[in-house]
């Protein structure tokens, strides 16, 4: 026998599939820009231990190119305030450029310049200038180029799509509330007879909000679980292609563990936000009526 | 003393169901359409609420199922003044009624069946024990066939038994029905009144307003009579400070 | 042939207005609700419609109205066949026929006046023009206060007339009221009888279902009586092979 | 005093206002799309226009490249199908390469290859390997490269996002049209009362689908007309900023007057296309009444 009716036209009518919809979009949205803004967080935590404080030496090319390298590296070892020396082996360069010239670069034999990598300690810097000069007068032609200020920017970028990242998420999750703050009201001014009557025949308000709740608690689960699986395979999917695209990637743009974890709380932190928005609306509306 | 029935004992302890005192009611900030209303319903006893169309029939009982506030003056139900009580306690005094609206007011989306079982589901009851008891009422009130048709197929008549049904369904201590025989024909009217006569027995407070003039001739009530807002008719029934008169 | 009325010459140039012949209805897959019925009404007759609540009343106006179509039989309109005039006409024909529905169908979100307007707007009649002639209409209804109302800020007996001028606004050939004075005091009702006495006067055709006793009593009318579906009573009201009677 | 309501609950509702933002965001998304696939149409016609049939020759750095170019340059004179024959200036080379090695390109002095263009004669091809070996017996080390491979898959590409772009606007259209069959009945469902009861006292099918179109005339107006702004505005700004970019940008990535008349055409397009189908849905929906 078909259970009996609750009293409230809460069927799967075409608006409340469309809410569905727009659920899954909104939950996609949030568990996108919310990977997006953890990865970011550690990429630019990564990026500050490893990457602050260091120099990359350009040594022309040129016939004596190796010895003049020889020189410089140890001018640079017995400058204060530097950790660490090192030079940066052809194969490396080769690699580097193979992006922009060509696997053809080998071949073509360039000239390339020799690449000193150069760690200072930390906290402390180097006078750029003074140490330009100073290498070129063994070597004239060579630059000294300071990655901390390239860092910087990465920095700069890092930082700020992690704050939109983490901006967007939490806009998203407002106009979580706000959507359902406005369906519920819609519905409730739509279905103001039938709300009415149950509350002129003894309805508590919990009883009208109740109904509600789990009508909405399935849209939103629906809803949620897609965006949130879409998301998530979006995600994977983007993790596995930048892995294959190169294993010596700069950064780690991979999630932990922790942020995973963080990442599946997402759609149940969003349900609880909406069944808690749907009782506080519902019983506000109930208070215009006696 | 002798024979004292159970409505004798119910009215005895319950005293009034209703005492209005100087109530005044407008709708937001449109004109008063009721006016220093003042009378007092004793438990049990059954009334018609008559006057012209317009007169504030449908309002009074607004007030009095607690759907629509004072503008002035005080209302008790129940020995409590209406006023001062929290919403929890307003819902479980609205169980105690039963309405039948004027215009029936039946939710389009359930069946006959559902409609008449809400009051029994808001109170909790279970599933199985409502299904037979309202077939059993939709069946005496002439709508066997018709239990799971949805309102907007039912005759108008048929539509407003499903609302009285619905309206007596919980054994309501109260029950208040607005126009409820415009829509039928003479013999299921009379069938009616006598369910309202039988509640009336068991100690249901009744007030019927109806036009219809062959239902007052022959059903000898009480009977208040409401013209432009105002309460006219013999002085005694609306005597509250006299003790209330019984139908 | 000394006196001939404007009535009179109405009759005899349309002749019938309604000729049901052999007609059944059923809504959807349901059962058929009327059988087999076969009548005419001659142009400016008056009837009342009768007959217990579910009988088929309303299912019969439905039909007159042109809101349903006949499952068998065939229906003919001012001598025409109804089911093969095309979407057009039909809207042409609807605009001819006034009617009251007996659960009123005002529009909500229009004032009064505006639901009164609508057939004279419909019809492409100059706003200036509407707005007078409807108020007048109104007043005579005793609306005069209310004609910026909202339906749901009216009583139910306040509604009801609403849908009445509604129905005449436009001065149709036809009137069909589905229980026009259930929710109206006896002093409103035989106004408004008199409202259609007056239309009927001018040539209007007019049906009213109704279950009102004291209205069949002191307006003594031809009666149309369905019981079940099927048309019941003097057999020469209803044959359709002898000439009309008329009221 | 007010006009006389014509019968139909068609406010300024909340839904109505959604209705207009969405409507603002489809009319943005097609103004974009046909931009860029516009955008798209044209550059792949001047690719294929000016590109089409070149090869490039690359002579390896060395102490005779001089003298090693120009025979080059006269073995692919001779070469039969070759139309014409160009060494690209140093300049140029340079040019080229400041984006990969920064402006310190010139002044590392790299011994970079000497380049020449080859035009090949239209219609004909020239075969690379033949080609190769007979100037690698030149030059050794000499390179050619297939331009029009290149050009080949960035034709592919141009071809690919003119594709989407133009399926995409076609997407966007098919879904204003969903968009206006799905309101326009889920307000004739909700206000069915309404309108049967408009039907029932003699109006015309036509009169109430005018209404109705008079009504989504003006509430798609606004949208579109926002939405057109907005994408036109967009579509500018790139313009703008793509000019400052770079004077000698490869392609010309702006539109032509009869593009931007085409652009402009759209919303209005739109807008008749909704006005036709709110007309025959409406009508459609009527004709289920008797
Ligand atoms: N919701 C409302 N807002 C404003 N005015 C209202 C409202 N409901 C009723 N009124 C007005 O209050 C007055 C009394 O209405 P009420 O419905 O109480 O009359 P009634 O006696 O029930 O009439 P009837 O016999 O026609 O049902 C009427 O003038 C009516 O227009
Ligand atoms: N829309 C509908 N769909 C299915 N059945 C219907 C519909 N409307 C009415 N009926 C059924 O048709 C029968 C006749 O109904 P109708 O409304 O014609 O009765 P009536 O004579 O007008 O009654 P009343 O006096 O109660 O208004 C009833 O049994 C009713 O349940
Ligand atoms: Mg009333
Ligand atoms: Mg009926």
């Amino acid at each position: 026998m078909k259970k009996l009716s609750n009293g409230l036209p809460l069927g799967v009518d075409p608006v409340s599939r469309f809410l569905t919809l727009k659920v899954g979009l909104l939950v996609l949205l949030a568990t996108l820009s919310l990977a997006v803004g953890m990865v970011m967080s550690s990429v630019a935590e990564s990026l500050q231990r490893s990457l602050s404080g260091t120099l990359t030496v350009q040594v022309p090319a040129g016939l004596e190119q190796q010895s003049a390298t020889e020189s410089i590296i140890e001018i640079l070892r017995a400058t204060p305030n530097i950790r660490d020396v090192r030079e940066i082996p052809d194969r490396e360069i080769n690699e580097a450029l193979e992006p922009w010239l060509g696997a053809q670069a080998p071949i073509l034999d360039l000239p390339l310049p020799a690449l000193v990598d150069v760690a200072i300690e930390s906290g402390q810097t180097v006078d750029i200038q003074v140490l330009t000069k100073k290498l070129s007068a063994v070597a004239p032609g060579t630059v000294v180029e300071e990655h901390s200020m390239w860092l910087g920017r990465l920095m700069d970028i890092t930082n700020t799509v992690e704050t939109v990242s983490m901006s967007v998420m939490l806009l998203v999750l407002i106009s979580v509330v706000i959507t359902v703050v406005f369906s519920t009201r819609t519905w409730m001014a739509v279905n103001r007879e039938a709300v009415e009557v149950l509350h002129l025949i003894g309805a508590h308000d919990s009883y009208i909000a109740h109904q509600f709740q789990k009508h909405t608690f399935w849209l939103w689960s629906v809803g949620a679980a897609g965006g949130f699986a879409l998301g998530t395979s979006f995600v994977l999917l983007i993790q596995f292609y930048i892995g294959r695209l190169s294993d010596s990637f700069l950064l780690d743009l991979t999630l932990g563990d922790i942020q995973w974890a963080a990442l599946c709380l997402l759609p149940a932190t969003a349900i609880i936000i909406v069944i808690a928005t749907v009782g506080f609306t519902v019983k506000s509306v109930m208070r215009s009526f006696m | 003393m002798g024979n004292l029935t159970k409505k004798d004992l119910l009215v005895a302890a319950v005293g009034d169901v209703f005492r209005f005192e100087g109530v005044s009611m407008r709708y937001r900030l449109g004109p008063e359409v009721l006016h220093d209303i003042s009378f007092a319903l004793p438990a049990g006893s059954f009334h018609f609420l008559t006057g012209p169309s317009g007169a504030g029939k449908s309002s009074l009982m607004r007030l009095m199922y607690l759907a629509h506030r004072p503008y002035r003056g005080s209302i008790a139900m129940f020995g409590r003044d209406v006023s001062s009580l929290p919403r929890q306690e307003l819902a479980t005094f609205r169980r105690r009624i039963g309405v039948v609206f004027q215009d029936f007011r039946l939710l389009e989306h359930l069946t006959a069946l559902e409609n008449v079982a809400l009051p029994l589901r808001i109170s909790g009851a279970k599933e199985v024990q409502i299904r037979d008891q309202v077939a059993e009422l939709l069946s005496w009130v002439g709508l066997g066939e018709q239990i799971n048709a949805k309102p907007s197929t039912l005759s108008g008549g048929e539509q407003q038994r499903v609302a009285i049904a619905r309206a007596v369904i919980a054994r309501p201590q109260v029950l208040l029905a607005d126009e409820p025989t415009g829509n039928v024909d003479g013999m299921i009217a009379t069938r009616l009144m006598h369910l309202f006569e039988e509640l009336n027995k068991i100690g249901t407070t009744i007030v019927v307003a109806t036009h219809n003039e062959a239902l007052l001739e022959r059903f000898p009530h009480s009977r208040i009579r409401i013209e432009n807002g105002v309460l006219v008719g013999p002085r005694d029934i609306f005597d509250t400070s006299a003790e209330t008169v019984q139908s």
